[in-house]
């Protein structure tokens, strides 16, 4: 699919990392769930920032300081627009998605007692589990798991029925990492708003995938990391409406979160600040920006689209392959493609592929509920971006003719 | 030192910053509130004796704070005495613009005319504007501001 | 100072970002307390792993993610080593030295009660500050505060008597950021171990000027920023004495942190990794690695002599200058130099000097206790790095006297 | 294929794969231990029947596994049979050191020897080890263990 409006080519070019041979073969790189590559302009926006702009950012008078702080705002400024957040008061920087959910469980189970609920569902990233777990252990509070089915898709009606009037907040993954499945968040929103219950969607998955819209799907809480999208390892934001977040107990406590402090009294920030203790993740956030940037030089439509039609030529060409079952068959998916063989472990596959260039996850994918809902030790998982191309599944699909024939 | 420069710290401030106007307190205030700066530490304290109508009688301040915010603070002070609140607002509103915006055309008597240049120091902005922004805060009633 | 041992052009000329010009001047970057520079070997290290390397970590069967692990904890291995930590086990990698300290005080405070006491001193920063103060607000802990003199040292007799049986931890800086004071801290944790007392120290303005060896200190815990050492931002580093960190209770939940889920169960992962959780700041690790090669290629040694001698050239140029008065004369001091005028305002000082070329900080650095103790609403702060020489001193003082014309 | 890749997965370790020994559970076992790959979610449950005097009567394990994991642990099993604590224990070692040392000269008849070409395979040894660690974890009479 080599368009003018989509130059695949072109793209491929701008990322360095997938012009190597591994083991004496073209990369094909289909581990992007969990961590994307970077282009060039991603690169060079953190190296261009540390070799001229850098300083300590919001303390300084000097002009470095105010060229970091300015670029540091600025990518603040872009994740809003990216997002259409209301105001850059609701991007809260953190150092990842699993940071974000646990400033949030924090903060929140801050105002909660034993007996107030948590619905998650079964398809969560442990990353969305665990903060939960370690409130039922600290505080007691009960987790509601909302089922799925075989397809991999949430079971909206039984979701429903676990709404109760101690539920404080519905906790969801916006695309599913191990299925691929995509949520339909807004109605789930919807159906969350009815019940007066707070929403957070895990977007690690959803938004290097396509275009979210925080106002458009109403959800109070997003969460999402930088690494998955484009963008450097160690950011992440924590989208919040600012309503909420205006009343949030703190998580962490330091530098830039207070304005004046003394042993009796502090005197807290204004938001976002007082939500980012420490000096923050200033040349990551600018890097987050400049993959920003570049997405939207794309455009996250004729992603979105390249993507999906990634997907169905994938799913076609893996279904003709015999005894290989795909884990996660939902109606509406991201281009995330779980399978297992009966007779061949993932993790051996994982090896022979590898052995050809082929980079696949293989394992539970920190979705150890998931896992045991298919009744699979681990799935193998080719999950594909927008860089990848048609070569890399035919690659992907003769080498796993290569496994299959050493393994029967 | 450049005329950028001098401009920001020119005669005239240099004078109010060293001998602010109306600095203190004040006995039977009837708003009062306190603003920060987090990014220098700078505070200031407006108080001010509103009559009913809403007129401000009176008017201090209780500077600790760079020679820009100080002299912001004196010249304001200088500037909102027996004005009514509208007119305050007003004015408040007019030395914003005149601090952030990038348009010159400012009459020459207006207050704080003299602290134009600091438009060229996107960080000393806030310095500026904090006396004016507690003033708002303390017509307001509420007790606490800060610039971020 | 140049030497064959120590060769300052050669060093200045791996920098980068003070090749520049500000405002028509050669650079003085004075404000590295507040976060260092990068020479080329980090910039680069950071930029040749995300062209050559990247994948997310320990969870991958394929090559990148191989090689990304490797050098993930081939970081972790030369912390390790930098501070002299008995295993890897003790290096935990977080956003910095404030979510380091926030670690700890979410763990420990899971194990304390409302009385309980924590001793801080006069001097610290915000960041060793508001951790405790939440856990104060939360549970009840009680912080003590111990006294500094008017040089800006700790008063040990005083420190001393603050002990008692309810104090859990004592949390004190190694270098202040705000006054330069090097506290005695060896002679300090075995005051607190004949109390039983656990010790944290914040590192973060020790570590990047001479060698730390946290054995023969004998603390138990110990914070520091990569940003302050040359390395990237968005990482830092935990060290905890294994036999405690065994024990601790969690802090954030999610990915890399667990083995297995299930809703009923988790088995969680073995040290560090417990309380690593989500996917790590990689780039900025490896990256931070890249930083100690780049210090003991030069010598900590050899840094801290040439950092005392900047020192002394500096304080005696400063003393010069009419009006001046130096807040923080330790005995022993880091290359920090905090100043006031009675009749300058430190920010208007800042605007000054940068329209000379001369970087400073101006302010409270986040240490507001200590403003308040020697009576000064902020300081002008000079803070030296092995990068700077004799002509960013004579820079300095030349500015300064602009400014003391102008405003007297 | 290349040769390296043949020689992880050789014709007896993809035949004790398929078929392993000595799978299951056991009445009456002494000692059971659960191990974990966190990486890949390999398991083994290796479960002994000592006696007295320390000799394994009896072995066997639950393995849910890739091919080398599951391989290791039917080769294991089926070596410690009939030895003493202190000989399994020996062997456990020689087995570790042979997966992760780059020596070659290990005898022709020892136990693993055809895992060796795992070597070449940095993320897989734990695989091999898995098994062999459980073992002395067993033996140990503990119940848990982990690769990281
Ligand atoms: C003494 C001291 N402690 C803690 C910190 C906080 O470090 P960071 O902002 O990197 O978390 C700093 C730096 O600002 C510091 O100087
Ligand atoms: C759905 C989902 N949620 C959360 C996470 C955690 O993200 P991170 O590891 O960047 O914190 C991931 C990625 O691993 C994910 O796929």
């Amino acid at each position: 699919m080599n368009s003018p409006l989509f130059n695949i080519d072109s793209i491929r070019a701008e990322f360095p990392i997938l012009q190597q041979q591994v083991n004496g073969h073209r990369l094909a790189f289909l581990d992007n769930a969990a961590s994307s590559q970077r282009p060039d302009a991603v690169i060079d926006a953190v190296s261009d920032y540390y070799r001229n702009d850098h300083a300590n950012v919001h303390r300084g008078v000097h002009h470095l300081s105010h060229r970091a702080t300015d670029a540091y705002e600025g990518a603040r400024e872009k994740i809003r627009a990216f997002i259409n957040a209301r105001s850059i008061r609701e991007i809260v920087f953190t150092s990842g998605t699993t940071e974000s959910i646990n400033l949030l469980a924090n903060s929140l189970g801050q105002t909660m007692q034993a007996g107030d609920e948590v619905i998650v569902s079964r398809m969560e990233h442990h990353s969305n589990i665990i903060p939960w777990k370690l409130l039922a252990e600290r505080i007691g509070i009960v987790i509601k798991v909302a089922p799925i089915n075989e397809q991999g898709e949430l079971v909206l009606d039984e979701l429903a029925k676990l709404f109760s009037k101690k539920t404080k907040l519905l906790a969801i993954s916006h695309v599913s990492n191990a299925l691929g499945t995509i949520n339909p968040v807004a109605d789930i929103v919807a159906l969350a708003k009815q019940q007066d219950v707070l929403v957070l969607l895990d977007g690690a998955q959803a938004i290097p995938h396509g275009k979210v819209d925080v106002q458009a799907i109403d959800c109070d809480f997003y969460a999402f990391s930088s690494h998955k999208m484009c963008g450097p390892t160690g950011v992440g934001v924590l989208y919040a409406r600012e309503s909420l977040l205006e009343n949030m107990p703190l998580f962490m406590g330091g530098g830039e979160m207070v304005i004046a402090v003394s042993f009796e009294k502090t005197i807290y920030n204004d938001l976002p600040y007082r939500f980012e203790a420490g000096t923050p993740p200033i040349a990551q956030a600018i890097g987050l920006g400049a993959a920003i940037d570049y997405l939207e030089g794309i455009g996250m439509d004729k992603i979105a689209a390249y993507e999906h039609h990634l997907l169905e030529l994938a799913t076609t060409a893996l279904s003709d392959i015999e005894g290989l079952r795909i884990i996660g068959t939902a109606a509406k998916k991201a281009a995330v493609i779980s399978f297992v063989f009966d007779d061949i472990h993932p993790h051996d596959l994982g090896t022979v592929l590898d052995h050809q260039g082929v980079a696949i996850r293989t394992g539970h994918h920190c979705a150890n509920p998931v896992m045991d809902f298919f009744g699979v030790p681990g799935t193998a998982r080719a999950s594909l971006a927008f860089y990848n191309d048609a070569e890399d599944i035919e690659q992907l699909v003769k080498a796993l003719r290569v496994a299959v024939d050493m393994f029967r | 030192m450049t005329k950028e420069l001098m401009q920001v710290y020119q005669k005239t401030v240099l004078e109010h910053s060293r001998k602010p106007h109306h600095f203190g307190k004040l006995v039977n205030a009837t708003h009062s509130a306190e603003g920060f700066n987090p990014l220098c530490g700078d505070k200031v304290t407006v108080h001010l004796t509103m009559n009913s109508n809403g007129t401000i009688n009176e008017v201090s301040h209780e500077t600790t704070g760079c020679a820009i915010c100080m002299s912001s603070a004196s010249m304001m002070a200088d500037a909102i005495q027996a004005l009514d609140s509208a007119a305050a607002n007003a004015l408040c509103s007019q030395v914003h613009t005149m601090l952030t915006s990038d348009s010159n055309d400012n009459p020459p008597g207006m207050p704080l005319k003299s602290l134009e240049g600091v438009r060229a120091y996107p960080s000393r902005v806030k310095c500026a504007t904090l006396p004016w922004q507690t003033l708002l805060t303390a017509m307001m009633g509420e007790t606490l501001t800060t610039t971020e």
